[in-house]
Formats: C-alpha cells, sequence, structure tokens
C-alpha cells in the first residue's frame, strides 16, 4: 500500500509521519500519533466529537485526509493545558458540571476555542451557533452553552 | 398563520431497579496502609456519575472526606458482580453494596483505633475529616492515616469489607399477576407550554417545569446534570426522535445524526427543575433512581399541550409537524 | 435546580458531611484535557478490523454462502460464519432463566431482520474488510415479512421466530402478561363515562455519541482482555462464556468508562464474535459498529401500542382501568419480553384504581430487534396513561391537575400489583408543580399528603 | 484497492486522472470522505487539484466568480456577498462549512444542497474546462458529469433583490425540510417585474418553481397579490420523502414558507 509522508505542527510539536494514503486525519492522529483526544463518533460529519483546529478554522478531523493537512498547524484538546494549567474553557466545563460521559467534550470545546478566539465575548446565540455541529446526548446543552459563557467572562476578567 | 400557546401536565412514577429484583450487586473495600480508601466494584459508568457517586457514598460512611476514596471499576478480574447499570439501579443497588463493605470497613478501622487509644470501639466516632475521636472527649482523637499504618505494620489487620444488595427475586402469580415489580419509586411532575404554529404543524416548546422526588439528592449538582439532560431528552422523544419515521414501514430509517431527529442547541426549552426528597427505606442515604423518569413525563406534558394549543390529540410519537398538520386539517375538514 | 427541604423533613435528616455535597465530578478533568481512556483509546499493534456482512432482506432463507472470493481478498485473515460459532443459538436473559434461545450470533439458514448478521471478516484494515466483505456471496431466497404488530398476531401470518413457535413470547401466564384486580367489567357498569383509547409509538435510538464496540487482545497464556463499553460487565462476560463455550476464567472484561449507554449497551452482540476472532486469528481484534449501525443495527427502544379503556364517574374518581399493551419486539428476544412484563407492573400508573386489568404482549416482527433504553417498559405507557388522564380530566370538565389529585396513591394503598404502597409523593410533586407553573388548583389538594389516606 | 488520493497542480491534469475507472473529484471531503468511511468501496481513487483559481472569489462590476474550492465559511464571510451569507450559513455547522465547498453543494443530493438552490435562483453558470453550462442544465446533468467544476459566476442582485429560506426542523443546524431562494425584480409601483425561485427538496435536487414565478408577474408582493403563486408554488415539483419529512408535508407546507418569504 502507498504510503505518503505528512508532516504538520501538532499542538505546538513538529510531527512526521509515514500515513497510508486516503487515511483520515482522525486515524493518522488517533492511530500513528497517538493523540486520542478526538473521538470518532460517526465518520460521517454529523456529531463533531472529532473536531479539531486546523489552521484556525474549527474542521473535520474524520473526514480530512492526512496528506491534504501537509505543513499546517493542528490544534486538539489534548494540547490545551499549558503546563497542566487547565485552559478557561476546560476549568468552566468543570465548573459548570458540563461534562457527563465526555465522549463529546473534546469536541465541544475545540468548537468553543475557535468561537472564543474569534469572538471573545460571545452572545448566547453566537455560543449556540458555534456548538451546532457538536452532538452531546447526556447535557442537554445548556450546561455546556453555559460553560463557554463562563469562559468567556473569565477570559474578559483576566484581560481587564 | 397564527402561532397558538397551550401547556399541559403530566405526573408520574418510576420503579428503582430491575423489575422484579433478583439483580445482585457486591462490593468491596478496603483502606491503603496510609488511609486512603479503594472501593472495588464491576458496575459501569455512563455518564451519570457512578464513580463519583460511590466514592462519596464510602466517604460518607467510612467517615472520610470524598478525595480520600478511589473507586476502581468495571474490571472483571478485581471487581466483584454487578448485574450491570440499566434501570435506574446503579445507585441504588451499587450504593447499598459500598454501604454494606464500607461499614464493615468501618468497624474494622474503629477496632484498630480502639486499640491505639485504648477504649472501646463503640465509644468512638468519625469527624468526616480524617480523624476518628473519643465521644464525648473530642482532645482524645488519632488520625485514620495513623489507623491505618497502624492496622496494616503493627496489628495485622485488613480495614476492609464486603457488601452486597440483593432485592429477592419476585415472581409474579400468574392469574392474577401479584408481584413486587420494585421496592422503592422516585415522582416526577411537569408543566409544559409550547407554540404551535397552525399552519405548520411545527412546535416551539418554550417552557418545561419540572418536579422531581428522587430519595435524595446525593451530589445534587450531578442530579442536576442528569434531571436536565434527561428533561431534554423527553422533549426530544416527545417530538422528534424514531429509526422508524413512517412505522409500521421499515423505509426512510435515519442513519446519521443529521437524519436521526434531536433538539439542537437552539432549540432548547427553558427549564425549571425542582428537586424532593422524601428518602427511601432501602435506598442509599434514601436516594431513588432517577435516571430514567425524568426523562418521561415530558412526553405526556407536551402531547397534552399541544391538544392545548391546537386542539387536536396526537396519540402517536413522535408528534411531528406532519402528524400536527393531519390533524388540524383533519379537523377543519370536519 | 432548586432543592425543596421544606417537603418532607420531617422524614430526612440533613446532618450528612459527603452526601449532599456538590463534590466535583472525579472523571471530568480526563473529560476536559482528552485524556479519559474509552475502549477504542486502546489500540494494539497488529489489530484486526471486524466487519459484519449483514442481511439486504428483511425475511429470507439462506441457500448458500459463498466466502471464497472474500477469503482471497488482500489483507483478509479470517471469515467466520454460522459453524464457526461454539453455541450460535443464544438469548442474553438465560442467565435469569428467561428463555428459550432464540437469536443466532451469524445467521443460520435463516435471516429475520434486515441488517442481520451473517458473516463475519477479518481483516488488516477497515478497507480491505469492507472490500471483502462486498465479494461475499449470499443466495437467498425471500420470504413474506410481517411489520405490523397486530398483522403478526394473526392467524396465517409469517412466522418471524420458528424458536418460538408463533409470534408472540409465551409467558408463564400465556401469550401476555396478566393483571387482574378487583372486577373491572363491574368498574365499568357502575361508570358514568367510558374512554377507549389507543396509542403508538415508533422505535426510538439510543444515540449515544460513542458507538456500541469492543477491543480484544489475546493475553498470550489463553486468556483475553476485552475492553468494551457494555453497561454489564459479567453480563457480558457470562453469555460470552456461553456462547463461545469458554470458561470464564478464560475472559477478563475491562470497561465501565462509556461514551453514554441510555440502555443501548446492555445487549451482548459485538464482544462474542470480536473474541472469536481474537481466539481464531491469534491476533487483537476491534469491533466498532459504524454510526449506520448504531442507528439501524443496534437494538431501539420497541414500538409500543397502548390501548387504555376507563371507567371514569363525574366527580373524578377512575373506577375501573383496562390496559392492552403490545411491545414490538422486533426478530428476537433479547430484553422485550422482560419490558413488556414490566409494562404489566407498571400499570396503571401512580393512581389507585380499585378494578383494573392489564394484559402485555411480546410480538415478533420481522425488524431490528428491540431492547432495553431509558425508562424501559415505562415510557411509553406514560405517554399513553398521561394523556389518557388529560383526555379524561377534560370529558368530565374537571381542571387535568386536579383530577390528578383525586386519583393519586397514597402510602397504604393496594397497588394492581397487590403491593401496599409505600413512600409516595405523587401529591407533593403535583403540589410544587402547581406553584412552579402558577397552575392554581383548590385549597384542598394543596392540603393533602401522601402520607395518610383521606384529605 | 484500497484508496488513494492524487493531488495535481492543474485542473487539467486532474481533469485527465478522473478518467480512471473508480476515481472521485475530492473538494470539502463532505461528502466523498464520507462515502469512503462508511464502505463505499467503488471509491478507490481520489482527485484533487490545487489550482489557486478554484479557491479565489472574483466581484467586479456587479460580476460574482467563485472557485469551486471556495467554501460555504469563505462566502458567508465574504464583505462583497452579504446577500448571500445566510444561504451559505444555511449549509451545516461552522465545521462542515469550513468544508463544503461551492462544486461539491452542486452535487450534494436533497436534502442537501442548500447553496446550489440558491445559485439556481440566481441563474448562475457552472464552468468547467469545457466551458459555461447554465445551472439548470447543470443540475439536471450532474448524475453524469465527470468534467471538474472550477467556478461559478452570477450577477450580484440588487440590494434586497434576494430572499432565502431555509426550514428545518433543528436549529440552527438541521437538515432542510426544503429551502427556498428567490431573486425579485419589482417594478417602480411595487408589482414584481420579474421573478426566479428556486426550491430545494422539492426533488431530489434543487428545481425551479416555474408556474409561482409566472403567477408573480405583474402582482404585488401582499397576500392578495401572491395568493396565484403560492396555489402553483408545488407545480411539477416532485418532494423528497426522507426521515424529516414526507413529500405530503413538503408540498403542504411550501405555500406556507413560500408565502412567508415573499411578504417578508
Amino acid at each position: 500500500m502507498a504510503k505518503v509522508p505528512v508532516q504538520f505542527t501538532l499542538n505546538g510539536s513538529e510531527k512526521a509521519e509515514f500515513v497510508d494514503s486516503g487515511t483520515t486525519l482522525l486515524h493518522a492522529l488517533r492511530d500513528k500519533i497517538g493523540d486520542t483526544s478526538p473521538k470518532g463518533g460517526c465518520h460521517q460529519g454529523t456529531c463533531g466529537a472529532c473536531s479539531v483546529i486546523i489552521d484556525g478554522e474549527l474542521r473535520l478531523s474524520c473526514l480530512t485526509l492526512a496528506e491534504t493537512c501537509d505543513g499546517a498547524v493542528i490544534s486538539t484538546t489534548s494540547g490545551l493545558s499549558d503546563s497542566g494549567v487547565l485552559h478557561p474553557l476546560q476549568r468552566a466545563f468543570l465548573d459548570t458540571f458540563a461534562t457527563q460521559c465526555g465522549f463529546c467534550t473534546p469536541g465541544m470545546i475545540m468548537a468553543a476555542k475557535v468561537l472564543l478566539d474569534h469572538t471573545p465575548n460571545p452572545s448566547r446565540d453566537e455560543v449556540v451557533e458555534a456548538l451546532s455541529g457538536n452532538i452531546c446526548r447526556c447535557t442537554g446543552y445548556e450546561p455546556i452553552i453555559q460553560a463557554v459563557l463562563t469562559a468567556a467572562r473569565s477570559n474578559s476578567q483576566n484581560a481587564a | 398563520m397564527a402561532i397558538r400557546r397551550g401547556r399541559g401536565v403530566a405526573a408520574i412514577n418510576y420503579p428503582t431497579g430491575m423489575n422484579l429484583g433478583g439483580d445482585p450487586t457486591q462490593a468491596l473495600v478496603h483502606s491503603t496502609p496510609t488511609g486512603n480508601f479503594m472501593v472495588t466494584l464491576s458496575s459501569v459508568d455512563l455518564g451519570q456519575g457512578m464513580k463519583q457517586i460511590m466514592a462519596q457514598i464510602c466517604a460518607e460512611t467510612i467517615g472520610v472526606p470524598t478525595d480520600r476514596v478511589v473507586v476502581d471499576t468495571a474490571d472483571t478480574d478485581t471487581g466483584p458482580h454487578c448485574m450491570g447499570t440499566f434501570a435506574s439501579r446503579g445507585t441504588h443497588r451499587a450504593g447499598n453494596a459500598v454501604i454494606q463493605a464500607a461499614r464493615e470497613a468501618r468497624q474494622v478501622m474503629l477496632e484498630v483505633a480502639a486499640e491505639e487509644l485504648e477504649v472501646n470501639a463503640s465509644d468512638l466516632e468519625t469527624d468526616g475529616q480524617g480523624n476518628i475521636l473519643v465521644k464525648g472527649a473530642p482532645q482524645k482523637s488519632i488520625s485514620i492515616f495513623d489507623v491505618a499504618l497502624s492496622a496494616h505494620f503493627k496489628r495485622g489487620r485488613s480495614i476492609s469489607g464486603r457488601g452486597m444488595f440483593l432485592i429477592p427475586r419476585s415472581y409474579p402469580e400468574k392469574e392474577t399477576g401479584a408481584m413486587k415489580p420494585s421496592t422503592c419509586y422516585a415522582h416526577a411532575c411537569t408543566v409544559a407550554e409550547v407554540e404551535v404554529d397552525d399552519e405548520t404543524g411545527e412546535v416551539t416548546v418554550l417552557t418545561v417545569k419540572n418536579v422531581f422526588e428522587i430519595g435524595r439528592a446525593l451530589n445534587p449538582k450531578m442530579v442536576e446534570q442528569q434531571l436536565v439532560g434527561g428533561s431534554w431528552m423527553g422533549i426530544s422523544h416527545a417530538l422528534y426522535e424514531t429509526t422508524e419515521p413512517y412505522y409500521p414501514n421499515r423505509d426512510h430509517g435515519g442513519t446519521d445524526f443529521n437524519q436521526y431527529l434531536m433538539p439542537g442547541p437552539g432549540d432548547l426549552a427553558e427549564t425549571e427543575i425542582i428537586v424532593l426528597e422524601r428518602p427511601s427505606a432501602d435506598g442509599p442515604y434514601g436516594a431513588k433512581g432517577p435516571g430514567e423518569m425524568c426523562a418521561n413525563p415530558q412526553i405526556p406534558a407536551v402531547a397534552n399541550a399541544v391538544f392545548d394549543a391546537v386542539g387536536v390529540r396526537i396519540d402517536t410519537l413522535p408528534i411531528t409537524p406532519e402528524r400536527i398538520l393531519r390533524a388540524l386539517k383533519a379537523q377543519a375538514a370536519n | 435546580m432548586e432543592l425543596r427541604k421544606s417537603y418532607f423533613a420531617d422524614v430526612r435528616k440533613d446532618d450528612l458531611h459527603e452526601i449532599g455535597q456538590p463534590r466535583p465530578r472525579s472523571d471530568s478533568p480526563g473529560h476536559v484535557t482528552g485524556k479519559t481512556a474509552f475502549f477504542a483509546d486502546r489500540n494494539f499493534p497488529g489489530m484486526l478490523h471486524l466487519k459484519m456482512v449483514r442481511s439486504p432482506h428483511h425475511h429470507a432463507r439462506i441457500r448458500s454462502i459463498d466466502t471464497s472470493e472474500a477469503e482471497k481478498h488482500p489483507g483478509v485473515v479470517r471469515v467466520l460464519t454460522a459453524k464457526d460459532v461454539p453455541h450460535n443459538v443464544n438469548t442474553i436473559l438465560i442467565l435469569i432463566q428467561i428463555g428459550p434461545e432464540d437469536e443466532t450470533v451469524l445467521a443460520d439458514g435463516k435471516v429475520r431482520w434486515k441488517g442481520e448478521a451473517v458473516v463475519a471478516v477479518l481483516a488488516e484494515t477497515e478497507r480491505a474488510a469492507q472490500e471483502a466483505a462486498a465479494k461475499v456471496k449470499v443466495d437467498y431466497e425471500v420470504l413474506p415479512a410481517v411489520f405490523d404488530m397486530e398483522e403478526a398476531l394473526k392467524p396465517g401470518a409469517p412466522l418471524v421466530n420458528e424458536y418460538h413457535g408463533q409470534n408472540y413470547y409465551l409467558y408463564d401466564s400465556g401469550e401476555c402478561r396478566k393483571v387482574r384486580f378487583g372486577d373491572v367489567e363491574a368498574g365499568f357498569a357502575g361508570a358514568d363515562h367510558i374512554l377507549e383509547q389507543s396509542y403508538q409509538s415508533s422505535p426510538i435510538e439510543h444515540a449515544p455519541t460513542e458507538t456500541t464496540g469492543c477491543v480484544v487482545t489475546p493475553e498470550g497464556n489463553d486468556r483475553f482482555t476485552c475492553y468494551t463499553n457494555t453497561q454489564a460487565m459479567f453480563f457480558t462476560l457470562d453469555n460470552t462464556s456461553i456462547i463461545l463455550q469458554m470458561p470464564g476464567s478464560k475472559l477478563h472484561f475491562v470497561g465501565g468508562t462509556v461514551g453514554g449507554g441510555f440502555g443501548g449497551k446492555v445487549d451482548v452482540i459485538v464482544e462474542p464474535i470480536a473474541i472469536l476472532g481474537a481466539k481464531l486469528t491469534g491476533r487483537p481484534v476491534c469491533f466498532i459498529y459504524s454510526r449506520e449501525e448504531e442507528m439501524q443495527i443496534s437494538s431501539p427502544r420497541a414500538a409500543e401500542k397502548v390501548v387504555i379503556k376507563d371507567g371514569v364517574m363525574k366527580d373524578g374518581r377512575i373506577v375501573a382501568r383496562k390496559v392492552t399493551g403490545y411491545t414490538d419486539a422486533g426478530a428476537y428476544s433479547r430484553h422485550s419480553p422482560y419490558g413488556a412484563q414490566k409494562g404489566a407492573g407498571h400499570y396503571p400508573g401512580p393512581y389507585t384504581i380499585p378494578n383494573v386489568w392489564i394484559d402485555t404482549y411480546c410480538v415478533y416482527t420481522n425488524r431490528t430487534p428491540s431492547s432495553a433504553m431509558r425508562g424501559f417498559g415505562v415510557t411509553i405507557g406514560d405517554f399513553a396513561l398521561e394523556v389518557q388522564m388529560d383526555k379524561l380530566a377534560r370529558l368530565i370538565g374537571m381542571d387535568p391537575l386536579e383530577f390528578r389529585f383525586i386519583n393519586a396513591y397514597r402510602d397504604g394503598d393496594m397497588k394492581a400489583h397487590r403491593q401496599p404502597t409505600e413512600g409516595a409523593a405523587l401529591i407533593e410533586c403535583m403540589q410544587e408543580a402547581s406553584r412552579a407553573a402558577n397552575w392554581p388548583v383548590a385549597e384542598k389538594f394543596m392540603a393533602m399528603s401522601s402520607y395518610v389516606k383521606g384529605v | 484497492m484500497a484508496l488513494a488520493l492524487q493531488t495535481f497542480a492543474t485542473v487539467n491534469d486532474a481533469n485527465a486522472a478522473l478518467k480512471a475507472a473508480g476515481t472521485r473529484y475530492l473538494g470539502g471531503g463532505t461528502l466523498v470522505v464520507r462515502a469512503a468511511n462508511e464502505g463505499d468501496v467503488s471509491v478507490s481513487g481520489l482527485i484533487r487539484s490545487t489550482e489557486p483559481s478554484l479557491s479565489t472569489i472574483a466581484v467586479a462590476g456587479g460580476k460574482v466568480r467563485i472557485g469551486a474550492s471556495v467554501t460555504m465559511a469563505a462566502i458567508a464571510r465574504h464583505p462583497d456577498l452579504g446577500a448571500l451569507a445566510k444561504a451559505a450559513r444555511a449549509v451545516g455547522g461552522p465545521a462542515i462549512r469550513n468544508m463544503a465547498t461551492v462544486g461539491g453543494n452542486l452535487f450534494a443530493p436533497a436534502p442537501y444542497g442548500d447553496f446550489a438552490v440558491a445559485l439556481l435562483a440566481l441563474d448562475a453558470t457552472v464552468s468547467t474546462d469545457d466551458g459555461e453550462t447554465p445551472i439548470e442544465t447543470f443540475l439536471a446533468s450532474r448524475d453524469g458529469s465527470r468534467a471538474i467544476v472550477t467556478s461559478v459566476g452570477f450577477t450580484l442582485p440588487p440590494q434586497g433583490g434576494f430572499r432565502f429560506l431555509k426550514v428545518s426542523r433543528v436549529k440552527p443546524k438541521g437538515i432542510s425540510v426544503l429551502s427556498i431562494a428567490a431573486v425579485l425584480k419589482q417594478s417602480p409601483d411595487g408589482t414584481v417585474a420579474s421573478a426566479r425561485i428556486a426550491l430545494g427538496c422539492m426533488a431530489d435536487r434543487p428545481v425551479r418553481a416555474g408556474a409561482a414565478e409566472r403567477a408573480l408577474l405583474g402582482r404585488t408582493l401582499t397576500a392578495d397579490g401572491i395568493a396565484p403563486a403560492l396555489a402553483a408554488a408545488s407545480d411539477g415539483t416532485s418532494p423528497i420523502t426522507d426521515p424529516i419529512a414526507s413529500a405530503w408535508y413538503r408540498n403542504e407546507v411550501l405555500p406556507v414558507h413560500l408565502g412567508r418569504l415573499l411578504l417578508a
């Protein structure tokens, strides 16, 4: 089987791997690199559990072929906490009890991070829109919406 | 076009645990040499928070802070038998098993402390902070840390306990159906308020006010998680979900999260949750199982609210815009 | 959320240290950092991927299966059919003596629902397994199928499952589970109004974000470790032991961190065949449902039909209630006979009614086998009961909430299944709902209590 | 055959590669990679082109040209395409919009393809290396189309001249019960001078509401004025039945939603 070299930056570290052509980024991250924070919930693009940030944009790693990410800068939830200090979003998810089974959580946090990167003080509607591609079956969404709003508030307080 | 508003109520009860009993769960508890406690189970955490709740139950029973307890669960090489996490049984069955195991471990712990303090074990109590005190003379105390060290290295004792909880199986009487389906029941009452678009049949759930009686809220924030999520699922069942939209016709079953409908984050009803506690006689610290019942009363409450709004009864789930529109057209034709 | 401590304060001590405290969840830090290990986060070198060849027909006889092309496909390591499964016909509740065994792990001679597992392909990659699965040739003779419960119960309907011999589950009480309390016909005869209504639901999917699956690795000492998201560890281990005719001591199940269950992961479907694959190849095996399989292959909540006939007095008392419940099990039992029976124990709801008649049926049709789901045996019944309550209240011109107070059960009331009510709290829930929703009811109802009979 | 991706610098070379059996063009991946993930083994070769023109948006003199690889997100945030932002945002959630392309949307079967509905109302042309095709013709023959779509072009409607509505069960991201796009020109007296109305989910691909368009001519946008158009809204359509809604339902509510869009 044809192996293709892929190089990208993952959570600040250079990664270089040979993957089978046609391998999705989700498989490359989980099975080759060992970053299992993106989850495979549907492999259809309908659940958002595999969400990662590629070059500043939210993307679905299950529908992205690894070899199209050559040279890209990729962020996942596993790279979010800095030296063991939780990111404000992670902190807020804990404080607002926004996780239950936890399977959707990494994807939710990625979707929320992209939002806050571009819109530090989002409205509730903007949060709803930002999370709309991510399925949660446990929480009924409200605690997650509250977590993102809480993180935004704590960010703006820290900035002030 | 008219948006019409209505409200409906429903009240329900729900049995805790496997119907007719016969569903055992076992637990083991032991202390480490420095007085931390390990709970060993084979129960499964589905996201409802089994591990955290069992830690709190063990901590309460032993008399230590929750962060001194570690739960090792769902490994069949180490954990004793649990029937499984379903039927609202996890907290109730496993919680009782953990209490029994923790009580036995606590007794050993108090006996070792009694030897160290040279008093009777029955004269000792815990302060919940990790210390064992002589009742009425709290200045005479020993830390659980020291008791565990003594048990392990000096006195050759195992601070441990075994727990087992089993509701005996009930067999229904053939002719009358006399049986004991459950030993405790949770309760709920929901009032739902909806808007119905009478030209399209679309329903918006504006508010749901849910009152749940769950025996005891062992961890109120985690109870809230289950109840809020369950309330959402109830609304979802009422209005959206099915794998066979044209049942009993088998065609057009959804195969993804786009086709299988559930309310999105833009469809949320304003949700109010009120919890009452009537402790159950056989529940762990009175707790009943709230996990399933919390998703039930919204379904009929929404159905009744739809009727209140537009005067048509949809007796088939889910209550889709199509079913409402067909009923409205039939109503107009009559 | 608000805790209303004023209710039942006299029967509850609030003197606990850890219980009742909103302690943070110990598992959340793992979730928010992506460190929590779900079963599929385990990856073993040389792991094979299992894909299932499934029936395209609702009901068919299998004339022949030809796996020769699939076996030759590059990357394929092993192809499994019914003859490879040591004890191929099983039912999960056999552990608690609820039989008969009625479901094949891999189809043997017949398929009874569209999507039924026929052949398992084990290959080096998912793609190779998919390609090989497409090369398995199954020759089917399509048979008439039945999808409607009423049709299935009629004489002459296609027989769905030969292990039962008829299209309903045979209880020791006969074709249905029965509850008989008082004299329901006398109750109807004395009622001011009678209302008979029929309610229906269609199947519902649990839709956990993590699909059903497992990863199995042979440990080299004749034991197999199975990382699984089952909701019931020993239930799965013990059934696997039966299906594979393998001592339970050879099996090690690790799980307990599950990406949502809701009842959908109580069936024992993926583990036995994956462990068999690992045993026969000596390689790690993963078998994870695709989302499409989770949606249409994994058991849904059963469709139900509930017919309720009530006799009610002008003053609001329900004097007789007859309920006939039908649970659509699909092609196999799984947990449905139990669910239908649970319904019998739940009716007539949280109300005290002197004359009750209940029949609940578990019916077989040629659809995806249904099984447990959150609220199993009760959820659809509650929908039917509580819509019926609304209709009854309006029929006699009474406020729907007040109507429920009149009939609500209280401590000591005898239930239809002949257990006295204990620990009732329906009245208090309704009182609080009345306040919270600003839905006033008469003062006499606000003064009621679940504790003792009588206002 | 394992799945393999080939990348070409030019559309020309990619077109040549697409002549091989078992190949599909890879746009945003939301259709093709999904099919591969779900076990569609008929596709073994994925072809893509990185030609820069595929990813550019050009707006000049009221004329718009959008490269086929341009994503829904890029359209939604483009300062000159504000009128179309609603239609672009109708596609998927945020991650899907960062991936789904204009070219791909032309091939998306109902209930997908909301942006193609907008393009149909805009009377767009679809470009390949072989030339330009009116979108209506293109959609009708898309199943047999092999040439890579390079861009779509259309004239920007005047301010307020473009209307778009998507009806979905789930908010904000659900797939369509139906979608409606309309380009209306009104005379100084307020009567409709021209109308192009396109519908999604009223067939397996976007279709025109020809009878409704004709019935609107010379009429005012009032309840009475549009009544004949609403009565004719579903003429010639064959709505899909899917898990979201039946053909019956789509047929019933099309006039309701079209009316709301026209009176908005």
